[in-house]
């Protein structure tokens, strides 16, 4: 295939080795191959509570994402007055580095920051959102800033799939009685299928690799484990278990590409 | 309780500056079965699509049954449609397109596996239930839409050009099942086509539209053979309607094409008052008869084209500088250049005021 | 009183029944009304840091340590801001940036679109794995990959220089960019397609004449996340370059130690050009013909 | 693609110096006027950068064989992982023996090897600041600065209480925050005397129980703080021990309002830590001479004293200090002074010679906090886990002991 | 030079099992107008896409112009095609929509302007040059399609339902032009249409195909008058052609609906030698007249159905007990229920083997 040949040799030229050393660097220890590195990556007292900490994010954050960012795609298609200033505004969140996002999110939920100012302003007791010991306020944090910052991607995703849908479908569904609703589910998302599954795919595997915001607002008190590859790769300089740590990382996220993959193939193959 | 009573809809698309419908009234009773006419872009889908509720009117108000329905959402209409582009849903095989309307209904499921079953024996579509619309013809998708549409038992039914790419012969089958189908339920249907023995055969009423106006509204034959207007003559009618330059003079006598034979009462009568009266004459080619030239009360012509139709033979003649269309039997035979005698038929004469086209009655 | 028993009854002489109901538009309007507060909602949510992150960014830096904070600009200063502006290798950095953002956004465009365009098109076998594999490089945390990366453009010759960067960025890119396209291609109709073939476009004509403009949406999205992930990009450009720095690569390294005032400048500036960017994407992203038809 | 250069300079013959300090915004900008004082006609490209990138690049460019950076300064600890790769610098120890380096410094300078591996370049340490308005609630007959640990626990006791439970105290335990040192070169010398020989037993126990009652009375959000020049600034915190450089921008604006102290003493006298940064050349480094001119040039007293009255770290060489210090300056030196010269003084180093597995030692004391003090877990059984690890590391390594510990071949945990 | 010669085509479609076209072979001279006829799914759609070039056959070849085309991509073919599903570009507006073919081609800016507001002014296109499609009528979508082909003077023209959603009188005026653009190029046609008097009046000749098969080829008056097989003569007409179940006895005689008159000499003669033919008879609508009851040669029926068609009447009758249609003219009264003679033209009279299904000649 003529056309997917340049991406196929340019992607193993830049990555292929860097890859496989990569990959060696997990199994690499002093004498040899060696499952060390795993050993010891289990070990560490913040291994399993970032694993959890990042299922739980996704879990969480993808479906609240997904679900914002079509209604926020819905509703732009429903050309509500000013609605290219909204969708101006609702993209911008892409163009903030995560660094940024982490920092402005911190102002925001920091003890003397915006929330607590508001709540001080009204005569409520400030609160300490980010303590290490209120997992609750703190996982909101990271979910209420990780949604913000990301789920802008979904949204144009969702936004340029939605062009190449017809009108014709949902008219069609509405004049046989399907409802708002019905029409959601029998019609725009069908057809919206492709643009999902990629979102999806995008979102997922980009969500395992975020830390930055995490790592902003509560410091280590909250662990990813993408957070913690950075942190064995250059805090604690010892590559192989950071080696460890993204393999750990990306086996996850192929498994669960390849089952968007399957769980979402299209039965059609040629839908038009 | 399902007639569409329709008043002074106005429509203008967004970004245009003509009216797509200026205007219309339309009733249509319980049960009857009415077709628009009318050339491509009048307005006939625009004002389906105001009926079904895809599209608001900017003026005017659309009633279903007494209960005024001009703003109210398509699905909660009960009606079921035809699409002109079909929108047959692509993601979906046949069987579950054509369920569409009844699981929104939340119809058994028994029932719904016997209606489909039905429509698609009906439409010639059983070897295709498992396919998706990708790997069917035009036709065959064109009655997906058009068994979609049918299972509905809606009380509205509206279909734009729901034949226009199926063959004569299913056609023509499926013609008289949908009248019987109608028939059953009472559906009131609005029906677009451009096939006019479609419209002869199918409708009770029908509604010849012109530039976003209703031109004539009237029984088919009535408006076949009564033209309310030189518009409607000739856009009805295969070939249509012949138009002729004429004059009735003061003395009661209708000249043609430089020949003259006698006018109606009427005519003269208008004539004797204004002294002498321009018509236009209009007649159908089927209302022509082939005489031998010198035949008295025929008009001299010649044949310049025969185009032998199969069930008749068409020939265009010249009558003295105009040109007109004669259909003759296919048994007939003439040649091109031939000189022939044309008899009209009276009574299938329509004469119009060469101003405001409107036709003349008495 | 009489007064409006008169209008009521010729109001009713003017519409004889049935009565045009209103209900549907009244329950239109207040639709449109809760759209409109959905939107306007959501615009909070999505704008509020920003306009927090602005409104650190030209406060001073007294303002930013007092408490409760204020909401309203009233210690405007744009001395961080300046500093900041001033200090060693910005514009270079801005330079650079812009360069390596819009070579990138080119270059995964050529590699990318006919790739996606493959993937939508094409049942070839290995389309999956195919997929998996572009996945595979961004599953992987890029640190891990740091020093052979910059092992390989060491001794290729392209460290320290745009060219380095662009490259890896293309990379990071290129799933994004192929996945994306590749999803709007399936919407665009092959009968189109087909009919640009008949008129006499090769296949590569058809393409670019009638594929590509009815995916311009989708094609929009890609180069919006192209670009913007290419201009916040920092540990890549960090390793690849030394002295021919990226302005994140630059900046927001050193932001991370800053005094807050900073931090907030520094973020601030550094959004702004991907807004310039995303301002003229977005119209793009929706289809200037209207409607889709079939 | 033509890039822009973004680091002042950097073109041939350029020597390019990379270094982990002085990376923020301002610190940048007043050290490369420094360089451009001091360098000469040495054409000199400054990049500050973070560890993670600091590694990578000099590991790369080692590991391809193309180096092309000219100067890699950072911390002791930063440059730990390179020491047999940097060049042998005796020649230039020799050329400056005159300059009054301690023998610690030019000890640690040898990362472990046989020879010199860098200069001195910066050193540093870790004091108190105080915000007068905590002086309120100093417990009676506690001076401010001759702290106890005691004194340090009852001063915070009572400002938490003062303030209707609300901690003002504070500490850097956020992820890039630098409360290791604090346990290894300020808490546990003061309690045990030792760092890693001392690490699991009794009074390391009391240690940390301290510490735990310590952090009940601390702002929890310090688990978030990584400079506690923020907190400072913002009155989040009022009294809090933090590196010089890290505390530094709170105290200059208005050094009238506050006070810089030593940190407290414990039973076993007061700990403090040096911070030491040098300047390596790495080995295959393109502009060798010029590096060596350089590194020459910044070891003189006067641009020693520049660093320290621009970026606040003091000088390794024999300086005259004097007395026209900046304000916030000022109140760090004479702390920094008081610290050293205190009679119980215990000075501490960061581990030396520990190669890569230094962060994970340090991480190693960071787990004790982190299990002691958020997660609330036994003392005892957290030192017996962290010290076995500790001393599984130790036992490999093989590396003799280093200031607070008794000078030994081999250092173990014991 | 752009002669179509087609032999021996096959093709299935991936996925499915039936053969789309099953062996077609046909030629098509140069400047020859071939119209395709067939139901709904047989495959007309398939064959003009492998003659287009953008499907490729499992078997068999195609050669345009004596050059075998087979496998070659469609921009090298030199045509022109009106899809079915018209394939409108969205993104274009309709003015350069039409003129796409000619910018591939590089004509220059002047002709080619030239011949886009030629082309849209014979389709009554002008007004909405500067429009989206998608902010066209269905029928004006289609016109487009239309003009974006014929602008092009390509050797080979391939159109696929071209005028499906147009109106009667668009199509008449369309019809003309297009025979004359077609005869000025020497474009050899491939027509694809539902509509029969377009067949008749377009075509020199048609080809009918009937599931993937051409099941007759010829001159399209021959098709209607002399249907090769039951199958044609029942497809081709509108009505289509009436099956009455007869025998011709030994004796010579014709026996139909329980009457009896005089069999063809042909029939007649192996009948003889057989002992008794069962034969299927066809008659069209058009060819059986109304007599009065009893007139003698007449078969006595009873009228069931009466639909006027505007331009002549429609009866449903009952012979015997098997339903036929009459055509009469539309002056002509007759009530259902009225019992009438029915006289056969004897010349228009078919006759087909009752199992092989194939027409009897002489
Ligand atoms: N993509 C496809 N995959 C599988 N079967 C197909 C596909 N396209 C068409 N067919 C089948 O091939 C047969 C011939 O289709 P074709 O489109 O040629 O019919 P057609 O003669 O053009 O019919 P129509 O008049 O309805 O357009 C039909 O039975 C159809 O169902
Ligand atoms: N979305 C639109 N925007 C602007 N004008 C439109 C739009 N849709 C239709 N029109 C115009 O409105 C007029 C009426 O269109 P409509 O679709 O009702 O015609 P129609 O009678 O259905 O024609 P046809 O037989 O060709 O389908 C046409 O002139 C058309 O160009
Ligand atoms: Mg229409
Ligand atoms: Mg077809």
């Amino acid at each position: 295939m003529l056309l997917i040949a340049p991406s196929i040799v340019f992607m193993t030229l830049l990555f292929g080795w860097p890859m496989v050393s990569g990959i060696l660097q997990a199994f690499g220890g002093p004498e040899g191959l060696t499952t060390a590195n795993f050993t010891r990556m289990a070990q560490d007292p913040y291994f399993w509570a970032s694993v959890g900490n990042t299922l739980l994010l996704i879990v969480v954050m993808i479906p609240i994402q997904f679900v914002l960012a079509l209604a926020m795609a819905l509703l732009i298609r429903a050309k509500p007055r000013g609605s290219s200033v909204y969708f101006y505004i609702w993209a911008i969140p892409l163009a903030v580095s995560d660094l940024a996002a982490g920092l402005v999110w911190l102002t925001v939920f920091t003890d003397r920051g915006y929330l607590n100012s508001v709540l001080a302003s009204v005569g409520l007791e400030p609160f300490s959102w980010l303590a290490y010991d209120n997992y609750a306020s703190m996982f909101m944090a990271v979910l209420i800033a990780e949604v913000w910052r990301a789920t802008s991607l979904v949204f144009v995703i969702v936004v340029a799939g939605l062009q190449s849908i017809p009108k014709d479908y949902e008219e069609a569904a509405g004049v046989f009685g399907a409802g708002f609703w019905d029409r959601l589910w029998h019609v725009t998302l069908p057809l919206l299928r492709p643009s999902l599954q990629t979102a999806l795919i995008l979102r997922t595997i980009l969500a395992f690799q975020t830390f930055a915001v995490a790592l902003a607002l509560t410091g280590q008190n909250f662990p990813l484990v993408v957070g913690e590859t950075y942190r064995w790769y250059t805090g604690l300089q010892d590559a192989n278990v950071a080696s460890a740590l993204a393999l750990v990382v990306m086996a996850v996220s192929m498994v669960t590409a390849v089952g968007y993959l399957k769980l979402l193939k299209d039965q059609s193959e040629a839908p038009r | 309780m399902a007639d569409i009573s329709i008043k002074g809809l106005k429509k203008t698309y967004p970004g245009s500056t003509e009216l797509a419908t200026n205007n219309v009234s339309l009733d249509v009773a319980e049960g009857e079965f009415m077709v628009l006419l009318g050339p491509s872009g009048c307005g006939k889908t625009t004002l389906l699509r105001m009926v079904a509720g895809l599209d608001f009117p900017d003026e005017g108000s659309i009633s279903i049954g007494g209960r005024d329905v001009t703003y109210l959402p398509p699905q909660d209409r009960n009606l079921s449609m035809v699409f002109q582009s079909y929108a047959v849903f692509p993601h979906r095989k046949v069987r579950t397109n054509i369920a569409f309307g009844l699981v929104m209904k939340k119809v058994p499921r028994e029932e719904l596996e016997k209606k489909v079953a039905w429509a698609a024996d009906l439409l010639q579509l059983t070897p295709y239930l498992d396919r998706y619309p990708a790997q069917l013809s035009g036709g065959q998708r064109q009655r997906v839409a058009v068994a979609r549409a049918i299972v509905m038992d809606a009380d509205v039914l509206l279909m734009d050009e729901p034949l226009s790419n199926l063959d004569a012969l299913l056609r023509l089958d499926f013609r008289a099942e949908l009248k019987k189908i109608v028939q059953q339920l009472g559906s009131t249907t609005l029906y677009v086509t451009h096939d006019q023995v479609e419209a002869m055969s199918l409708s009770d009423r029908v509604a010849v539209m012109k530039k976003g106006q209703i031109a004539q509204l009237g029984h088919p034959i009535t408006v076949y053979e009564e033209p309310a207007d030189r518009f409607v003559g000739g856009f009805i009618g295969s070939p249509p309607m012949n138009f002729l330059e004429g004059r009735v003079t003061q003395q009661g006598a209708l000249e043609v094409a430089g020949q003259s034979t006698e006018a109606p009462e009427f005519l003269a009568r208008s004539a004797a008052r204004s002294g002498g009266l321009p018509v236009m004459v209009g007649i159908r080619a089927e209302n022509i008869y082939l005489e031998d030239r010198g035949t008295p009360g025929t008009l001299d012509a010649t044949v310049e084209v025969v185009e032998p139709l199969g069930h008749a033979t068409l020939l265009t003649v010249d009558l003295g500088g105009q040109t007109i269309k004669v259909q003759v039997a296919s048994t007939v035979r003439v040649s091109s250049g031939e000189k022939v005698g044309l008899r009209f038929d009276q009574a299938a004469i329509r004469f119009f005021d060469t101003e405001t086209q409107l036709g003349l009655t008495a | 009183m009489s007064h409006a028993t008169t209008n009521k009854t010729t109001a009713a002489a003017d519409h004889p029944a049935p009565e045009v109901d209103r209900r549907p538009l009244a329950k239109r309007r207040r639709n449109r009304i809760l759209l409109q507060v959905g939107c306007i909602l959501i615009t909070l949510f999505m704008a509020l840091p920003i306009y927090l992150i602005a409104l650190s960014a030209t406060s001073s830096r007294a303002a930013l340590q007092e408490f409760p904070l204020s909401f309203i600009p009233n210690n405007f200063s744009l001395e961080t801001m300046e500093t900041f502006l001033q200090s060693t290798g910005i514009l270079g950095g801005l330079i650079n940036s812009v360069q390596v953002g819009i070579f990138t956004l080119v270059l995964s465009l050529i590699i990318g679109v006919p790739a996606g365009y493959a993937v939508a098109r094409f049942a070839f076998p290995g389309r999956d794995p195919y997929q998996l594999f572009l996945l595979f490089t961004r599953a992987l945390p890029i640190v891990v990959l740091s020093v052979p990366l910059a092992q390989l453009f060491l001794q290729t010759g392209l460290y320290d220089s745009v060219l380095a960067v662009v490259l890896l960025h293309t990379a990071l890119a290129l799933p994004t960019t192929i996945l994306i396209t590749s999803s709007v291609f399936l919407g665009v109709p092959r009968d189109v397609e087909e009919a640009a073939r008949i008129f006499g476009c090769s296949p590569v004509q058809a393409f670019l004449k009638v594929v590509m403009p009815m995916a311009i949406p989708g094609i929009a999205a890609a180069s919006i996340f192209t670009f913007v992930m290419s201009w916040n990009e920092v540990l890549g450009a960090s390793i690849l370059t030394l002295n021919q720095r990226t302005l994140p690569a630059q900046v927001l390294s050193s932001l991370a130690e800053s005094p807050l005032a900073y931090r907030f400048a520094g973020g601030f500036l550094l959004v702004i050009p991907a807004l310039i960017f995303i301002f003229f994407m977005r119209r793009y992203l929706t289809n200037m013909w209207g409607s889709t038809i079939r | 693609a033509c890039g822009v250069n973004t680091s002042g300079s950097g073109g041939e013959g350029s020597v390019n110096f990379l270094s982990t300090q002085f990376s923020p915004v301002e610190e940048r900008q007043r050290y490369e006027a420094t360089l451009k004082k001091f360098a000469g006609d040495i054409q000199v490209a400054y990049n500050p950068v973070d560890t993670g990138i600091f590694n990578t690049t000099l590991k790369s460019q080692l590991a391809a064989g193309k180096v092309e950076i000219g100067i890699a300064a950072g911390l002791h600890s930063d440059l730990i992982p390179f020491a047999s790769q940097f060049e042998d610098l005796s020649s230039l120890t020799n050329d400056l023996s005159s300059a009054g380096y301690s023998d610690d410094l030019l000890e640690l300078a040898k990362l472990g090897t046989d020879s010199p591996r860098y200069i001195p370049w910066i050193q540093a340490t870790y004091v108190v600041a105080v915000n007068k308005k905590a002086l309120d609630w100093l417990p009676s007959g506690a001076d401010v600065n001759n702290l106890t640990y005691e004194n340090f626990l009852a001063w915070a006791q009572a400002a938490k209480a003062a303030n209707g439970g609300r901690p003002v105290f504070g500490i850097p335990a956020g992820p890039k925050g630098l409360h290791h040192r604090f346990y290894q070169g300020f808490l546990l010398p003061s309690f045990t005397g030792g760092q890693i020989t001392t690490f699991r037993n009794a009074d390391a126990v009391t240690a940390w129980t301290y510490m735990r009652d310590l952090w009940a009375n601390m702002n929890p959000a310090s688990a978030n703080y990584d400079f506690m020049q923020e907190p400072l600034g913002n009155g989040e915190v009022l009294v809090a021990w933090d590196h010089v450089a890290r505390l530094i921008n709170a105290v200059q604006d208005k050094p009238d309002d506050w006070l810089m102290v030593p940190a407290p003493s414990g039973p076993k006298g007061k700990g403090y830590l040096l911070v030491v940064g040098g300047m390596a050349v790495p080995q295959g480094s393109p502009e060798k001479d010029k590096a060596f001119e350089l590194i020459k040039a910044l070891s003189k007293p006067e641009a020693q004293i520049e660093t320290l009255k621009s970026n606040a770290f003091f000088p390794v060489v024999e300086a005259d200090i004097g007395s026209d210090l900046p304000g916030g300056i000022a109140l760090e030196a004479k702390a920094v002074k008081a610290q050293q010269e205190a009679p119980d003084a215990i000075l501490a180093l960061p581990p030396v010679g520990l190669g890569d597995k230094d962060p994970q030692v340090s991480q190693l004391f960071k787990n004790c906090f982190q299990e002691i003090c958020l997660n609330n877990a036994d003392v005892r059984a957290t030192l017996d886990r962290q010290g076995a690890e500790l001393a599984s590391i130790m036992d490999t390594l093989n590396v003799p002991c280093w200031a607070p510990d008794p000078d030994s071949d081999q250092c173990r945990v014991a």
